[in-house]
């Protein structure tokens, strides 16, 4: 078995969710580099959407930022910013968006703007930017974070990003055109949600991971799926090919 | 056709720019106008209120230089690097002096924009509904959908008094010539009430008009044209300078004490007179590092009848 | 890439034009896909609703082959010569058929298709008030504007079944580079269910790629992608061929009478196979004169970094 | 003094009424005449914008309808029809704004849609195409009409295009952020509307025209200005430069 680091079995384990003709709204950093690499594998024909306006971009660099140029050179097509959020986002044109944050809950809400109250902050974070937009109306949410107990909480300090806010039933009356959160995946599993509930539940342990090494990470007692699988471990393929994706490990040093 | 709007930069800002304005100066990520926020540092405008979707360094520079008095904003980070560091010792410590907020996610600030350019009364879109920010911004309301009887969410038009907007090329009136990520540029421009164009080139006429689809911005809603290379350094001009991600992640180092950022102000923006004297300060082998290969695009045939 | 997109009118039209559906052939003025038009008439699809701004010629045509049941639109005319008269015979005598109609001002349509292919819940404008089309038709509404109180006009969004776009070029998975009057081209294709992109040329991917911006249509919205050169005929391409004015003129003429345009009809749609056959029987002098003189964009750089 | 026709003599009264720096929304025909005859005058930094989203046309033809091709080749700027509406009308870009109908009554008010019901129509006419959106939002509305009873009414059969309404005080009602009507050319005089009531009020009489003429042809008792002018003739710079635009005499035939 080859090894590997944590940030790299979390971008495969996410590039294995992406199907071949999806669309997909990508950041920069480990969901470019998922995209890349199940554009590499299964999914030829997935279509990547940036926020900064670029489609079906064709980088010769790993991009710092959603508005590089290497995102533009080639790309096939270019948009205007609320032309991005109002055709693919809000036009229901997205089926998968990548998400991050300083919090994540059970319900899988997402706290990207603050730490500690919002008029007199202890922490300010960037806030929403297409966060909470891209939360609303992608068809799946994936959330990629490491596992750690700070950033798993019961209840965020601020919702930056509905997950199901506080439970499906919450989450329909909202009427919101998105799926919800879909899937989240750390470095010691994936969680997936009820379907009923819409709580977080454990669906997968990574190779060599405890279910209990994963409770002692959430600060709440986690849900566990019926049937709990084992996430398979990565390929030699999907190292290698992951691997020529980001040459100087700008991404997964 | 008025070739009075051809001017600097220094005059632009002087005439255009008043304190207690409220400014976009556009670009999501793309040509971004560092030169006209370092003007407007150097004239010392203040109570400014600083509007863009992605504050980035250039309000955070003028942050750090008491220009501002209210943020209004959808992301403020510094992108794949981290925070902005002036923005939040304002905000969490009033250092230099403390700045309001006005938040909104980017579809909502891009929303306003684009409601302001096209002087809608209000625009509703589907986003906001369950997040914690309506709560604290009164401007995003609900409308009931009068089809469906479902509440929607809705934000009023954003009409600044000033936008300043980065294009590769515009002929002498203002006629401007877009490409690459084009953001809220044009947005910007048609929701300002004053507007300048700063350009990397001045083109005739002819070559605007060789490619009407592509000029994104027409004279008639433009006060001033600035002729200003390299206008956007550290941002970039696609087909003319990369983005300087270098000094992207220099600036978190940079800014780690109020002191040290205003160090950096006083030598590279009050320490200068203009962008030209700008560029020439900055190492000859960086500057050329940033420098593209051509590529270009197909053209395509108008025909004439 | 789904190369098997790439098809002719015929099947394009067997395989995603239903009975009944809510069609939109897109092009204001320009780039009217006549040849998807008399493809429909050949295949006998009826009971559609036609949405366009502008009927034209190409929706008089097939509401006098029988295939309408309504008509959604904004200005009923031949623009610069006078009535539809198929249209109005529809309207007036019920010959062939009566025809329902849902009418909107130009602001109002293309509000409609702009607000479906982003799908906004409804789409506030200043326009309608004080006109008497909204008591006629009720799905013109108002809504309290929640910051002035005062009542606003709002039209909802138009999602067809199907859209048919014609284009400059267009590779071989449907993105697709359009220039000239480009109309509703983009909203009709993101708001419709179902996209036939056809294209005066289809290109490789790499001549798309080289000017992303002008990209206004992406692959993954289209279903089918069809080579139809001379596709608008009567309208025009812009760089391609001319709009045939004197045929816009002559229609009136043509349509005097419902036999008069059957008999057209049945000539120049039912009588030919395709768009090449009905090329291949027009005078080519004429068809020469349509030519435009070359007139080429001043090209641009993206760089490569 | 030259000869000149009923057509050529509205052109160029029509042209008069614009100023330099104005933008004007033109339709194809006479209003086109008139702003690029005011373009050769006294107005060289007139900005044309048509409904099809072409700005700052430079035609090398007379264009047959307002989606020409050469209205595009050459032009300053081009954008999409909703764009067009929005950001140039809607975003109060737009100064003036030439209209014509098949009725227009006293109070400004234009009827573009049908003569008889709407239900069961005499005579079904094309409709507003953007003439109700022009009519709302330009500064000034200038109409261009030949004087006739048939399409002056003391009321329209149909309100496509609103003018002054019932009156000023329900146009203020209606807070339309245009400007109204402003003026009603024909081949026998210009009217204007009254600063209190809105009503249509003879402003200026054209050469060799009696007011009694245009009472005649006018089926209301027609308001007369307290000071009546006298249309200046046309002069022969204004004429030939404006034969010049029209050489084939396809609007001035």
């Amino acid at each position: 078995m080859m090894d590997y680091t944590a940030n790299e079995l979390m971008v495969i384990v996410a590039a294995r969710e992406l199907r071949d003709g999806e669309s997909v709204l990508v950041g920069v950093g480990i969901p470019n580099l998922a995209a890349n690499l199940a554009m590499k594998l299964q999914a030829p024909g997935l279509n990547m959407v940036y926020e900064s306006g670029a489609v079906g971009s064709n980088p010769t660099r790993m991009p710092l930022s959603i508005g590089d140029p290497c995102l533009v050179t080639g790309a096939k097509s270019i948009c205007s910013m609320y032309e991005q959020f109002a055709y693919y986002l809000q036009g229901g044109r997205i089926d998968v968006g990548f998400l991050g944050g300083a919090q994540i809950d059970k319900y899988g809400n997402i706290n990207s703007t603050v730490i500690g109250s919002y008029k007199t902050p202890k922490v300010r974070l960037p806030g929403s930017g297409g966060a909470c937009d891209i939360a609303s109306n992608v068809k799946k949410i994936i959330v990629i974070t490491p596992h750690e107990k700070r950033r798993f909480v019961e209840k965020v300090d601020f919702l930056t990003s509905p997950g199901y806010v506080d439970g499906k039933q919450k989450w329909q009356e909202l009427k919101l055109q998105g799926g919800g959160p879909y899937a989240v995946i750390t470095n010691l599993c994936t969680m997936r949600f009820d379907d009923v509930t819409g709580e977080m539940t454990l669906a997968s342990v990574h190779p060599g991971v405890t279910v209990e090494q994963v409770q002692e990470n959430t600060p709440w007692k986690l849900k566990v799926a019926e049937k709990l699988e084992q996430t398979p471990p990565p390929t030699e393929k999907e190292i290698a090919t992951l691997r020529a994706l980001d040459p100087d490990k700008t991404y997964l040093g | 056709m008025d070739s009075a709007k051809l001017m600097t930069m220094k005059e632009a800002v002087s005439k255009f720019v008043r304190d207690g304005d409220t400014v976009y100066l556009a670009g999501f990520t793309h040509m971004i106008p560092f030169a006209a926020g370092h003007e407007i540092i150097r004239q010392k405008r203040k109570e400014l209120t600083l509007c863009r979707a992605t504050p980035d360094i250039i309000y955070d520079q003028m942050i750090a230089a008491g220009c501002g008095k209210k943020l209004v904003f959808s992301y403020a980070g510094n992108p794949g690097v981290g925070s902005l560091r002036c923005f939040r010792r304002a905000l969490e410590k009033s250092q230099p002096k403390t700045i309001e907020i006005e938040e909104y996610t980017h579809f909502g600030l891009s929303g306003r924009l684009f409601a302001g350019a096209t002087k809608m009364p209000f625009l509703p879109m589907r986003t906001n509904l369950g997040s914690d920010l309506p709560p604290q911004n009164p401007n995003i309301k609900t409308v009931k959908d009068p089809y469906t009887g479902i509440e929607v969410s809705v934000v009023p038009p954003l009409r600044p008094d000033l936008a300043v907007v980065h294009v590769q090329r515009a002929d002498r009136n203002g006629n401007a010539h877009i490409w690459g990520i084009i953001g809220e540029q044009k947005d910007a421009a048609f929701a300002s009430k004053r507007v300048i164009v700063s350009a990397e080139e001045i083109v005739d006429e002819s070559v605007i008009r060789s490619d009407p689809n592509r000029t994104l911005i027409p004279d008639f809603v433009v006060h001033a044209v600035v002729h200003e290379p390299w206008c956007a350094h550290p941002s970039y001009t696609q087909g003319y300078y990369d983005r300087d991600n270098e000094f992207y992640m220099q600036w978190d180092e940079i800014t780690k004490e109020h002191e040290s950022t205003m160090k950096w102000i006083d030598e590279w923006v009050n320490g200068v007179e203009d962008r030209a004297e700008y560029m020439k300060k900055m190492p000859q082998e960086k500057v050329k590092k940033l420098l593209p290969k051509a590529c270009m695009s197909a053209p395509v045939n108008y025909g004439s009848v």
